[in-house]
């Protein structure tokens, strides 16, 4: 960890996406009008491939090393020097951002190629495949950068290539808007994100020790420990501005609102960026300061409770969805919750692991629901479904196996993630937090199954034109796809239960990852804990199978037919409404009070647009006309009725000029008299 | 120096060569059938007053006519402004169509003697002499103005005058009175050598300068005595509107700053051009004041003022407010920056009433409808010209007006008057609405169908020209007029 | 030669109006190629100065001075330092667009290039002059070109929004007139030069005056005129409440000139402050900077943010923008730290880019539709793809998205300000998300969603238009990734300004 | 009458001060409120009197010298000359409105 190895690759890692963007964004269209989509596939897939070998390169170069001097770093330039304030643009790979960037090109690679297939016939493909690339390389830049700056830079690089993604179809307004909900309740967790930069920043800087890099962040963490700030400690101010940042990116109450709606974009971007990679930043981001976090318990404790919350709303609200989109993108909301409350409780290898097996399985998932609609025409409602087993046997399976990862199956992926956390939570002696996960649990089970019973089961609902096409997607789709449901069966096992083997992402992670020696716990107490979850499990999947399975679902199944607690639910417990109308009905109406305020108050003052009668000042009493208005102050009127007053003066009454002359002499007689004797 | 009756002739000799001019004129005036011959006659003869002026500058201070007359550089100077707008307003004339209705003979007579006056109002070293060089003026100003046939303007803006005048000089001989009174003299030296005795009753005092400043306020159309102005600059034939506009002006300030430095203040310390007034007479507070009430009351008025003329008059009235800044001072610096702000103030004010003779020709028209869109009517260079003059009368750099005002406020704030220097600023930015008007009349709006083509009157142009580039050479390098003013200071004789 | 390489950059422009004045009026093509030839100079003189600029010393460079008015002590006196050298470069770029940018000007054209040229002078000038009198002569030759320029070639309202514009910055200058000329009485010897005042900055008093009100605020002299000077700079900014003739000249000037306004002239409030105020008032400022800098920036920055919000006009949301964005320049150079003043100057730079590509943006879109309603458009992406992914860049960038210039500036800002002012900064902070807010509306709206009927068949941007806009956006990226080919230059100079009032702080 | 002559010696400079301040203000006051021209005239006249007055006896009672005489003559001159012009001027306004009332000529104004 003290002596790093220089390296001068890592750069290409992050880079050959760019270079790819940037020839498909500036070129694409011409590439495609002359040499076709192929042409524009392979300037897209072909970097993302170079990077996922370099990082698989990278990878091997870790290896090598022995555990405590796991460290690559390229640093590229020095980008912003200011003073006692200076970031480079730097690129590190240690055993955290190996697995990220192995996950972000690995699985981006696989979309990319899904993509191709799936996206096929689509004029702007070009484009398409230029936010892809530049999507990847915003996300390898978080995931590599060596300092807080440059991740933000990364952060918000996504969030606009999600942004632009969403909005991607852009001749539909719906569209546009999820993009736009998704870019601004981003930059909402980003308000908090830099302030959370600026105060750590700062406050290192008040001890002699200003930085962003995060190796240093972790050195000197130990700085923090008695500042405070408004009566806060720093570290938790910190940290929980920081948080603030990572419930916009990660999806999490009360910024979750643009996931679901995101689900607009084309099916391959959800898989990519609503699912596996973008969204976990926030949990990324954590696990990369957890000597920050840890300093500061009650940010953790939040966490831990937000993300149980989280995980518990999101769920229920999967529950009713009828779009299968929306049901992945809800459960999707509900595994980021168990991630973060895996680090609420101090247990980042947890939550990095669950990551990592929901890369998988998620994907698996996304995807395979891209291959329904791809089948269905585009038709996303389940209750049109049905049946669909037998015309596509191979996303079927693919997508049983994502079904049976992400419901906790025993001895698939899911359920090894997802039994360290809740374990996890248990030892950490949160009954309470851990009791609401294992319900989770249940539902997870519950609405996952009911999607699989609604969508492969039953007699397809779909209407004939449908029906007669259904068909199984091409080769180029379904690849993908069994790789990551191989990749659901099999990464479960680097991380076993301690009393089932050697847990090798613990080792690989130790050196970056500083966990709090806990109590030891009996093997029993352990499979006792795992049962329950088992447990939890099943019922869920009884249930669905009662009630999706042996009662086939009707086609105009109608939420407005259900009970109050359904229609909740359906309608997400209205939040979106309570959003709309008061932050974004209250922004607009601050806008046009303040465009108001300028054209009416400001422009009056000045130019006096008001029709008043105004002044006469006391000077030509004797011509005085006009009333007196004391209110009136608008500066240009006030200016043009004295002047007109002055003009009044000019009688042209040869007298009445005299008069003038006379009263200033008798003006000046009395000033003399009154006040300069 | 004092000199005598016929040793002063030998100074005396620009005035003597208008003289002969005029009296030349007016025999001429019986035998000459071609009028127009007397405009060139006229102009020669100012030409060659001007070339001796110049020649006499630099001369040491002397008194002529045993102590009426002073010949100094600071009444040599204003020979040459007097001299100069001479000299514009006749070369104006020659192209004026009002001009051309009157007895031409007659005009250009009385105009010369109008001139002749100004050149007493100057060098008055007597408050007899200056009485007589005031009434000159007056006199042959209100038939000038009055001087239009069969025209109900003209005739009643010369009755308003008359009037005015003749109250406002009453008022001024009866505070002479009383300053005579007291001193026991006439003489400006005199005076001050009593006045710094002091005694007496400083009420009577103060109220006889107060009654002294009406009459020197009205010639230079200050507030509150400058009432007669905007009905006169109306009425009177635009050439001598300019001419009483700069000239008129200019001898004001040229009485005025004779009268209450020589006379009524002390001279500080030996060479540091300070000066204090008397202590009884709070004539800075009273300037002060004076100059405040001008510059607002010129400028406010002006504002919605849509004839053309009428609105010049009202912001001759604010320059009047201006050049009194310099007054307040009480040193050289001022009076420098007033005696700048005249030329500049010449230069300026006869090239916008030169603009409005073009438009007036061409139209017959004065008001703001007349200027409709002038630039695009085939009249772009008056129009540009106007703008430039405009522009330099706001005092936007790098234009003469800028400097002249500049000088002013630079006089006040090292006098360290900021509330007045404020004031001053923002009148500025008031003046910049009438006169804008005009630039935008001119330029932003498109000409109306029945607005015919304005054809620049032919004799006018290179005036125009000349006087636009002087507005914008004295704008980049004026060091040297400076010099010229900062020389004509030298009249501070015992 | 490196003498008098200002003087050239100042005075190529003032030529080539003169020459343009000779040509005849009838050949536009001749007119424009003259106007255009006489802004190359200052960009190559411009790009010169860039190379040779010496980035370590903090004293002014390329300095030429000559008497001008002995009596007075004024100087022909010009040179630059790292802070004007970057407002120079930006002008000359911008001068040399905007003369392409006015090609399709075909009313009066020789009085636009005209009256154009002398505005480039005055701009340049200003920027590089160092003796009082010669800086506001300077400052005050813009105004009339530019009531012209709004007035004779605008839209609709353009005479009350030239006569507005004029009024204000007269109002503004007049003030700062009497401010010169009191720091010229009190300097003794008194002098317009303004290096010898900045070494002397602590001539000025700051015992309370006894006048009210200001007995009652315990403000000095040099408050006083400190306040007078900011009030002239406050209203070029334009900082809130004396902004109200920005949105309005903006929306009626022509393309070109809102581009200058919005690029360079804005510039000049906050060069005054930096150059004069800081400097030479140093108390004052460190006094004064709470109020009417750091707050009335970030006031700014969310009043602008949400006005523009409001707006259906293209041109006027994106002048309100520049409202916004000014006020992180304001709320940077309160923060008396090197994070803050030169993000304060980089961001000064930034926004003439950004919003210089804006306003040509929307010039584009004018051009072609006659009109800038917002909502009156829809899906332009798809029918003017190369237009809408220049708008992008541009938006973005205005939106402070990392890897673009605006990024850098406003993190430096933000940064800068923290320390010292926490409120202050999270309520600037809200600014970027109501910035994104704001753009990103207007680009729904505009560029997205189905396109338009009756602009089906819109003509895609043209290459001359794509050469006004090409360069900026190489800029925007430029700084953007690597900050330092500006930053180099700002740092020693600004550091220098910013020791001055750093030691009167409290 | 010897009493009167005793009285008139007793005459001093304060009553010609006294006369002539109320000629003065006789003149004002007829220029403030008569409508006539000529009227007016004549009130301009008064003034111009009071100050001659005021020359005379300042001349005779403290300096002891001829100015306040020649100025007083020279005031005479020009309050001719001034009546002579005004006559004119009142003579053609006359000729172009029928009438010498100054309420009448009040076109230029404002």
């Amino acid at each position: 960890m003290d002596h790093p190895v220089q390296t001068d690759f890592l750069r290409w890692i992050v880079l050959f996406p760019l270079l790819g963007a940037a020839v498909n964004g500036l070129l694409g269209a011409r590439i495609q009008d002359r040499w076709g989509e192929r042409a524009v596939a392979l300037v897209a897939c072909a970097p993302v491939s170079l990077s996922f070998l370099f990082s698989l390169w990278a990878f091997g170069r870790l290896l090598a090393l022995p555990a405590k001097e796991r460290f690559l770093i390229d640093a590229f330039y020095t980008w912003i020097p200011m003073g006692s304030f200076s970031v480079d643009v730097a690129f590190w790979v240690d055993p955290l951002s190996a697995i990220m960037i192995l996950v972000v090109s690995g699985i981006g690679g696989l979309i990319h190629f899904y993509s191709i297939g799936y996206m096929h016939g689509d004029r702007s493909l070009w484009r398409y495949f230029a936010y892809l690339n530049l999507f990847t390389f915003s996300m390898l830049l978080l995931v590599t950068g060596d300092n807080l700056l440059l991740m933000f830079v990364g952060w918000e690089g996504v969030g606009l290539c999600s942004w632009a993604l969403i909005g991607f179809w852009y001749h539909d307004h719906t569209n546009t808007r999820a993009g736009n909900k998704a870019f601004i309740v981003n930059r909402i967790g980003d308000f908090g994100f830099v302030l959370g930069i600026f105060l750590l920043y700062w406050t290192l800087a008040g001890q002699g020790h200003g930085t962003l890099a995060f190796r240093e962040i972790q050195e000197h963490v130990g700085l923090l420990a008695d500042i405070q700030l408004w009566g806060i400690g720093v570290a938790t101010l910190v940290t929980f501005l920081l948080f603030i940042g990572a419930t916009g990116k990660s999806a999490q109450i009360p910024l979750y609102v643009w996931l679901p709606d995101a689900m607009q974009g084309p099916t391959p971007v959800s898989a990519l960026i609503h699912a596996a990679t973008m969204v976990t930043a926030g949990v990324y981001m954590i696990a990369r300061l957890n000597e920050l976090f840890s300093a500061a318990p009650a940010t953790l404790g939040l966490i831990a409770v937000i993300g149980a919350a989280t995980a518990l709303f999101a769920a229920t609200i999967a529950v009713t969805q009828n779009d299968i989109k929306r049901v992945l993108a809800y459960s999707t909301i509900s595994q980021l919750g168990y991630m973060f409350l895996a680090m609420g409780v101090a247990a980042y290898t947890a939550g990095v692991f669950h990551l990592l097996t929901h890369a998988f399985f998620k994907a698996c998932l996304f995807l395979g629901s891209g291959s329904i609609i791809h089948a269905m025409q585009g038709e996303q409602d389940m209750r049109q479904m049905g049946g669909l087993r037998k015309a596509m046997p191979a996303t079927f399976w693919t997508f049983t196996i994502g079904v049976l990862a992400i419901a906790g199956t025993p001895f698939l992926a899911g359920f090894f993630s997802k039994d360290a956390i809740l374990w996890q939570a248990w030892a950490s002696h949160n009954e309470v937090l851990w009791g609401v996960a294992v319900f989770v649990a249940g539902l997870t089970a519950f609405y996952m199954f009911r999607q699989f019973f609604m969508v492969f089961f039953g007699e397809c609902r779909a209407d004939h034109h449908v029906r007669d096409h259904l068909h199984e997607s091409p080769k180029i789709m379904t690849w993908p796809l069994w790789i990551l449901a191989a990749g659901s069966v099999v990464v479960g096992y680097i991380g076993l239960p301690p009393f089932m083997g050697a847990n090798l992402l613990d080792g690989w992670l130790d050196p970056v990852i500083h966990l709090p020696h806990g109590e030891h716990h009996s093997v029993a107490e352990e499979v006792g804990v795992m049962s329950v979850s088992i447990a939890a499990a099943v019922a869920g999947v009884a249930i669905a199978w009662f009630l999706y399975y042996l009662r086939t679902p009707s086609r105009d199944d109608s939420p407005e037919a259900k009970g109050v607690a359904y229609r909740v639910l359906y309608n997400k417990y209205y939040v979106d409404e309570v959003y709309q109308f008061v932050f974004v009905g209250g922004t607009l109406l601050l806008a046009r009070i303040g465009a108001a305020f300028d054209r009416y108050i400001i422009d009056t003052i000045v130019d006096g647009s008001a029709k008043v009668t105004t002044i006469v000042s006391w000077f030509n009493g004797l011509f005085d006309k006009y009333v007196v208005d004391m209110l009136v102050n608008a500066v240009a009127n006030v200016t043009f009725a004295v002047g007109n007053n002055f003009r009044r003066v000019q009688t042209g009454n040869i007298n009445s000029y005299l008069y003038v002359v006379v009263g200033a002499v008798v003006v000046a007689l009395i000033v003399k008299l009154r006040y300069w004797n | 120096m004092d000199l005598g009756n016929v040793a002063s002739l030998s100074l005396f000799y620009p005035e003597i060569v208008l003289a002969g001019t005029i009296i030349l004129l007016t025999i001429l005036d019986l035998v000459v059938a071609n009028k127009r011959a007397m405009a060139y006659l006229g102009l020669a003869g100012c030409l060659v007053a001007l070339v001796a002026t110049v020649d006499l500058y630099g001369t040491e201070s002397t008194l002529l006519f045993h102590r009426m007359v002073a010949l100094d550089n600071f009444s040599l100077f204003f020979k040459v402004v007097t001299l100069a707008a001479l000299v514009g307003a006749i070369w104006m004339s020659i192209g004026s169509g009002e001009v051309r209705q009157v007895h031409l003979g007659e005009y250009y007579i009385v105009l010369l003697t109008c001139g002749f006056g100004m050149f007493f109002m100057a060098s008055a070293n007597n408050l007899l002499m200056a009485y007589l060089g005031l009434e000159l003026v007056s006199l042959t100003s209100y038939i000038l103005t009055g001087m239009l046939p069969h025209n109900r303007r003209s005739a009643e803006a010369a009755l308003k005058y008359l009037i005015y005048g003749g109250v406002a000089s009453g008022t001024m001989i009866y505070g002479m009175s009383w300053v005579f009174g007291m001193a026991g003299s006439l003489d400006y030296a005199a005076i001050n050598a009593a006045m710094g005795e002091a005694g007496g009753n400083q009420v009577a005092l103060f109220m006889a300068f107060v009654f002294i400043l009406a009459g020197f306020g009205y010639k230079m159309a200050f507030a509150p005595f400058h009432m007669w102005s905007p009905d006169v600059y109306q009425g009177a034939p635009t050439p001598f509107t300019g001419f009483l506009s700069v000239a008129s002006n200019a001898a004001g300030v040229a009485i005025l700053i004779r009268f209450f430095y020589p006379a009524v203040s002390t001279l500080g310390q030996e060479g540091s051009w300070a000066f204090q007034a008397f202590p009884a007479l709070q004539w800075t507070d009273l300037l002060v004041a004076l100059s405040i009430i001008t510059m607002t009351w010129g400028n406010l008025s002006a504002l919605n003022q849509r004839n053309v003329k009428r609105l010049l008059a009202y912001s001759g009235i604010a320059h009047a407010g201006y050049i009194m800044m310099g007054l307040v001072v009480l040193n050289n610096d001022g009076l420098n920056a007033m005696l700048f702000y005249v030329v500049v103030y010449l230069i300026m004010n006869l090239g916008a009433f030169l603009v409005v003779m073009i438009v007036a020709n061409a139209t017959g028209r004065e008001d703001m409808d007349a200027y409709r869109g002038l630039a695009w009517r085939g009249a772009a260079f008056p129009a540009v010209c106007m703008m430039v003059f405009l522009a330099s009368l706001t005092g936007l750099p790098p234009l003469a007006g800028f400097i002249g005002k500049f000088l002013l406020v630079a006089a006040i704030i090292e006098g360290q008057f900021y509330l007045l220097a404020v004031v001053a600023m923002i009148n500025t930015v008031i003046s910049l609405y009438y006169y804008w008007r005009i630039v935008k009349t001119m330029f932003l709006d498109e000409p109306a169908p029945e607005d015919g083509p304005v054809a620049a009157t032919a004799s006018a142009v290179p005036l125009l020209g000349a006087l636009a580039v002087l507005t914008l050479v004295l704008g980049v390098y004026w060091a040297p007029l400076l010099d010229y003013t900062t020389g004509s200071l030298g009249f501070f004789m015992q | 030669m490196t003498e008098h390489v200002l003087s050239y950059m100042v005075f190529f422009p003032l030529a080539g109006m003169l020459i343009v004045l000779c040509l005849p009026r009838d050949r536009h093509d001749l007119i424009r190629w003259v106007s255009a030839a006489a802004t190359v100079p200052p960009l190559l003189l411009g790009i010169g100065l860039y190379v040779n600029f010496d980035t370590t010393t903090t004293g002014m460079q390329f300095v030429q001075r000559a008497a001008w008015i002995p009596a007075f002590n004024i100087e022909y006196y010009v040179g630059v330092d790292g802070l004007s050298v970057s407002m120079v470069l930006l002008t000359a770029l911008l001068s040399f667009l905007c003369i392409f940018a006015s090609w399709n000007i075909d009313k009066g054209v020789k009085g636009y290039f005209a009256l154009f040229l002398l505005l480039d002078t005055g701009m340049t000038g200003v920027f590089v002059a160092l003796d009082f009198v010669l800086f506001y002569v300077f400052w005050e030759v813009m105004l009339l070109p530019m009531y012209f320029l709004i007035g004779i070639w605008g839209g609709p309202r353009k005479e009350y929004a030239a006569i507005k514009f004029f009024l204000y910055t007269l109002l503004g200058s007049v003030l700062m007139l009497v401010a010169i000329l009191a720091l010229y009485f009190y300097s003794e010897p008194n002098t317009f030069d303004m290096t010898k005042l900045m070494d002397r900055s602590n001539l000025y008093s700051t015992e309370p005056l006894g006048m009210w009100p200001f007995n009652v605020w315990g403000w000095g002299f040099q408050h006083v005129v400190w306040m007078a000077l900011f009030i002239g700079f406050a209203i070029k900014i334009p900082a809130f409440p004396f902004h109200t003739w920005l949105p309005d000249a903006h929306v009626e000037a022509p393309t070109a000139i809102s581009v200058i306004l919005a690029g360079i002239l804005l510039k000049m409030g906050t060069y005054g402050i930096l150059r004069i105020n800081y400097p030479m008032l140093p108390e004052a400022t460190a006094d004064l900077a709470f109020w009417f800098l750091a707050a009335l920036g970030a006031w700014n920055i969310v009043y602008g943010g949400l006005c523009a919000m409001a707006q259906t006009d293209m041109k006027k949301l994106v002048a309100y923008s520049s409202v916004s964005h000014m006020g992180y320049v304001m709320l940077g150079m309160a923060a008396f730290n090197t994070q803050g003043i030169n993000g304060a100057v980089l961001q000064m730079f930034n926004h003439g880019t950004i919003t210089a590509m804006l306003f040509l943006l929307v010039g584009v879109i004018y051009d072609r539709a006659h009109h800038r309603d917002i909502d009156g458009f829809g899906g332009l992406a798809g029918i003017m793809p190369v237009y809408a992914g220049f708008t992008a860049l541009a938006f973005f960038a205005s939106m402070g998205l990392p890897g673009l210039s605006g990024f850098v500036s406003e993190v430096l800002v933000l940064l800068g300000a923290w320390p010292k002012y926490h409120a202050l900064t999270i309520i600037a902070a809200l600014g970027i998300v109501i910035t994104a807010g704001y753009m990103l509306w207007m680009m729904q709206r505009v560029y997205l969603g189905p396109p338009n009927e009756k602009y089906r068949d819109l003509p895609e941007i043209n290459g001359r238009e794509i050469f006004t806009l090409f360069p900026l956006g190489v800029i925007v990226v430029v700084v953007g990734v690597y900050p330092r080919v500006v930053l180099d230059l700002l740092q020693a100079s600004l550091n220098n300004i910013n020791q001055m009032v750093i030691s009167h702080l409290s | 009458m010897a009493e009167y002559v005793a009285l008139l010696a007793d005459v001093g400079l304060k009553h010609y001060l006294v006369v002539s301040g109320i000629l003065f203000a006789l003149g004002i006051y007829i220029v403030l409120t008569r409508r006539n021209a000529i009227s007016i005239l004549l009130g301009v006249e008064l003034i111009l009197n009071s100050a001659g007055l005021n020359y005379v006896a300042f001349s005779h009672f403290s300096t002891g010298q001829v100015d306040g005489q020649i100025y007083t003559v020279f005031i005479i001159m020009l309050a001719a000359s001034e009546a002579a012009i005004g006559l004119a001027i009142v003579l053609a306004i006359y000729q172009l409105f029928a009438t010498i009332d100054v309420e009448a000529t009040e076109t230029l104004k404002d």
